[in-house]
């Protein structure tokens, strides 16, 4: 049983954040554009479109030239937010991505809506759990994977502001809050959500709460758990996952994905640097059965239970 | 203007219909034209029937385009093609790909009434660990070809297997569905392009020509027309029939291969949500569940005649 | 059956030809027509002159496509596009967008002779840490709009910038050079019916028909033909024309935007290799390397007339 | 300086057996089929396509419909070999490979020709490094990385015999043969071409010579290194790479890719079981510049001096 059940705490959907957040940016700075693929209700751009018609173009079920049109806007002076499903985004407009986005450091923001396991019944298909694992293998693009409102906000607007192309994984399934209202998102900075010397929480996303919730349940059994929230996997904060490599007995990765995502990114890093175990939460090579996003989060362990069972067998 | 509302996944178990489904399987040889239709009404009538009792219970589903493709469906597994539940290792029969895949519960029940899938297994739909997906998947269902859900995927593989009949001299035709909307996606003209040009004419595309998308009308996002004159100027054969027309189906599928050596395209023009009077031509029913009250009402107005 | 040779990195630096280059710079105002056809026909000998010894030098490049290409760059550059290197970052200046960046030595040379690029820095192309990559990039030369070099990726760029130019309400034009076999993208596709349903006036794609692509005659691989019928049913203003002949090059350019509010496309017809005698519609030119006798025969039918 | 210049050994374009396999094969099984995007001549198939013209079916450049009319094709009995340069294969069909390919598990094989920097001076839209970080991601997927012509020629017809989706490296870049002649390719075994007990030398694909030059040339300062080749990342030989960290002193690992391929592969299993010093050598997140091939190899350090120095570091 996650905190999520025992606490009861309020759930948000981050599409709330991300659309707030976009709204107010557009009122000041005209250049702000969305470009999405048929996708205005799943992304929750229905007010954006009502108060900015011109400024929201819909390309139709096109993810390629959805990509490429916001490449063009960003030609043209204008800062596009590019708004699709995080499956259909990624795997479908892949070369435009490396191409139009990374490669030409076009001012782009791809926002992948929806990903992990959200669309859980729908099946593999509409899971992006590859996305973490894909994106963070292209070179020149900054991958914000945020793990609340608060911070879902923060990474839009920085996103706005930063000259060069990013990708915000905007979560649809309801997270709890996980940070104080005074944080401030740093791109490859690493956020210490609790201290600890035993063993290393570093999660990301969407899950960040469920770490949190391990950690509560270890230190009842009296292991001191560090929880790290990872907001940005490009760039990875390798000052802070060093640390905890060096300071704990390892690190167990997070994440609402396939573990090449957060998972291969932290092994990467400690085997050039600090050889450390590493035990990996999530999704491990293979497409998710039929299921809602609860259920399967359950059944592949990525839970309070899971990662305090991940913990136990790295400290064992 | 986007009436388009979300995925609502407000699954009420206890509302799982008990809806008695019975399989009526293929149209019998040798009847008449009338008793073909009359066979095909009864069979989409339960089908939609079936349909609506397991998106109220999955809590999820795709009911509007669902019900504008069900009668292409039930004319095609119960009557034109040919291709039979225990003949699936038949390589000369007849092939059939939903590439708008999100209709599944379209195609699964359908695929029940025609024998090649148990009706109990209807009631899994979307639960954990189910074969039946939001959208078909070929590894879980002996009768899917393809696994389809990303739209734009199916047209290019229906392509494939239809070289693969023409290298293998077989007779046998190919037919795959596609959205309107789904016709925006590129892959489409790769292999729209590839077919016209190659002549294939054992290939069959319908159009499920709805006339809506996910968020708004076709028009009002990225319109097709002149649909006709684009099919035409790829190659294809284009017929234009009422895709609620069991009869008008059932001829146009009999007249595949076209003379012309062409492939053929049918533009089927439907009504998202036919026919339940307060879906149909509703954006917001592309995939809004119905409360226990609209599931009465959709139910009474799908009564037998 | 194709004739497609493979790309041979058969590099001969001793070879690097010192073909004096005359930065001719834009036609200038208030000239006769007959005076800006002759400077544009003397700036694109020279820049096929530049061309050969460039791709020869490297050992590598794309011939066929750049001779067929230089005629439409040197117009636009040189006369029809308000866009000029003292002013890049003026907002209305026009844009220009090579999609078939395989063509990029034609663009480098082109820029070079425009005054865009130092000559100089032609001398770079395909050497090691050059800014001059086979594909033109955009975070290495100011004037490219767009890194491109996989087909398909320019016409939907095109599309948007071409929207910010509206959203700015701006005069501004955005030109886009597809290849032919190019348009076999489906991305292509995609954007065309954007293009076409949002009526972008201000966009111009122009085709290079050169009726090559790769390995074979387009026609022999995935034909395009009814190619006029395609793009006006997408909703362009088609106009076909010799696109190696510089004054009904700089007429279309003048007249875009089309009185009907549609955005243009002109198929120009041209010939891959051209004029050179032994290369004209030779697809094994698409990215053969001439050997030190053919430059000199090249260079030679490249004279001052 | 490598062996390549100092044993001036007859370097081979894999294609070239790639194609002789293919030949071969269709002569007996008239299932196989070929499918190409225009590139008839880049994929050396002009031989097949005069000898079985109606078994080549060429579609114009028009990558997704590809993998799809191979998926297509694979539906209808066919075994279709997908032939088009590495780079667009993988990145405009993604989501046809994750979807038509491997959720579907079509007997589909996918052929990258001329992956990795072969089109060194074509710059990095025509660069195939992010292939391997992409596809060990996929789920269902195998991916195989011949390191030589007898490796491509049992790879490809392994790949005709196996049920199931599978994707095939093929080198245009000369390399030397590093097999036996009586060499047999098992899909997740990786072949010890030299013993050793310091360090470890796992290499894939093209740049597998390398790593023997370099296990030489530490042989004659007196250090030990072992040679594995790995032709397939995925599945990986997980008991020989275990076996490596266990018995020696680390693993240097050796791609013509950016690191997130075999190093993150070697890297996430190690740290789960046996965490032990990694060093890669290959391309570290960026694009490559233009230059050619040879050059760009030598620039990345992906060269027999590379891999000493990558290794001398690991012991230092
Ligand atoms: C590649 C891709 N992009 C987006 C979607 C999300 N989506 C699912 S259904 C749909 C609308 C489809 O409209 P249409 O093809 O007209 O189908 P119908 O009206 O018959 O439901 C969209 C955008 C998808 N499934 N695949
Ligand atoms: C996506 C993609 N697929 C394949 C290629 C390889 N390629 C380079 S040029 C070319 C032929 C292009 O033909 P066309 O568009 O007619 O150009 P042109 O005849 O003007 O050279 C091909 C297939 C590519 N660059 N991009
Ligand atoms: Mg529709
Ligand atoms: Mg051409």
């Amino acid at each position: 049983m996650s905190t999520i059940e025992t606490d009861i705490p309020v759930l948000h959907d981050c599409r709330d954040a991300w659309v707030e957040a976009l709204l107010e940016l557009a009122e000041t700075d005209d250049r702000i554009v969305a470009v999405v693929n048929d996708s205005v209700g799943s992304s929750k751009l229905g007010p954006f479109q009502k108060r900015f018609p011109d400024r929201l173009i819909n390309v139709g079920i096109a993810e390629q030239n959805m990509v490429g049109v916001g490449a063009g806007l960003a030609n043209g002076g204008k800062v596009p937010f590019v708004s699709a499903a995080a499956c259909f985004l990624t795997a479908r407009a892949m070369e435009q991505i490396k191409v139009d986005a990374a490669y030409s450091q076009h001012n782009i923001v791809l926002v992948g809506q929806s990903p992990g396991m959200a669309y859980g019944e729908l099946g593999p298909t509409h899971h992006s759990i590859e996305d973490l694992g894909w994106l963070r293998t292209i070179p020149g693009l900054t991958v914000v994977v945020p793990s609340d409102p608060i911070e879902t906000a923060q990474a839009v607007r920085w996103a706005a502001a930063h000259d060069g192309p990013v990708f915000i994984r905007v979560s649809r399934m309801g997270v709890p809050m996980v940070n104080h209202a005074d944080y401030g998102f740093v791109p490859g900075k690493a956020v210490t959500l609790r201290d600890g010397n035993d063993v290393t929480l570093a999660a990301i996303g969407t899950v960040v709460s469920r770490a949190l919730a391990a950690a509560e349940s270890l230190a009842a059994d009296g292991i001191s758990a560090r929880v790290l929230s990872v907001p940005t996997i490009k760039p990875l904060d390798e000052v802070a996952i060093l640390a905890a490599a060096r300071e704990t007995r390892g690190i167990v990765t997070v994440e609402e994905a396939l573990t090449t995502g957060l998972g291969g990114a932290v092994a990467e890093l400690v085997v050039q640097h600090h050889p450390v175990a590493v035990r990996f939460v999530g999704v491990r090579d293979q497409f998710a059965p039929t299921g809602s996003v609860e259920w399967l989060l359950d059944h592949f362990g990525i839970s309070e239970e899971g990662i305090v069972s991940a913990a136990l067998d790295l400290l064992a | 203007m986007t009436t388009e509302e979300d995925l609502v996944p407000d699954v009420d178990s206890s509302m799982v219909l008990s809806d008695a489904f019975s399989v009526l399987g293929r149209v019998p040889d040798g009847v008449t034209e009338g008793e073909v239709v009359a066979h095909l009404a009864e069979a989409a009538r339960l089908v939609r029937r079936r349909d609506i009792a397991m998106v109220r219970a999955a809590g999820l589903g795709h009911i509007g385009g669902e019900f504008s493709v069900i009668d292409i469906l039930v004319t095609l597994y119960l009557h034109s093609m040919n291709m039979s539940p225990d003949h699936l290792g038949e390589p000369d029969r007849d092939r059939f790909i939903l590439s708008k895949g999100h209709a599944a519960a379209a195609l699964y029940t359908t695929l029940a009434m025609a024998g090649f899938l148990p009706p109990e297994q209807l009631s899994t739909f979307m639960k954990p660990l189910a074969q039946l997906n939001g959208h078909p998947a070929r590894t879980k269902i002996a009768a899917v070809e393809a696994s389809t859900g990303p739209l734009g995927h199916g047209l290019p593989i229906a392509v494939g297997t239809t070289f693969a009949g023409r290298l293998d001299g077989s007779s046998r035709r190919t037919f795959v569905v596609v959205g309107d909307g789904e016709l925006q996606e590129g892959s489409n003209w790769e292999a729209l392009m590839t077919a016209g040009n190659h002549r294939l004419s054992q290939l069959c595309v319908i159009v499920d020509r709805n006339r809506l998308q996910q968020g708004a009308a076709v028009s009002d996002t990225n319109d097709l027309e002149p649909l006709a004159d684009k099919l035409r100027a790829f190659g294809f054969a284009v017929i234009d029939l009422n895709g609620h027309d069991h009869g008008a189906l059932a001829e146009a599928f009999r007249n595949v291969p076209a003379p012309s050596g062409q492939p053929t395209a049918i533009i089927a023009h439907t009504v998202k949500g036919h026919p339940i009077s307060f879906m149909a031509n509703d954006v917001a029913w592309h995939h809004k569940v119905p409360s226990p009250d609209q599931v009465a009402q959709a139910l009474s107005e799908l009564e037998a005649p």
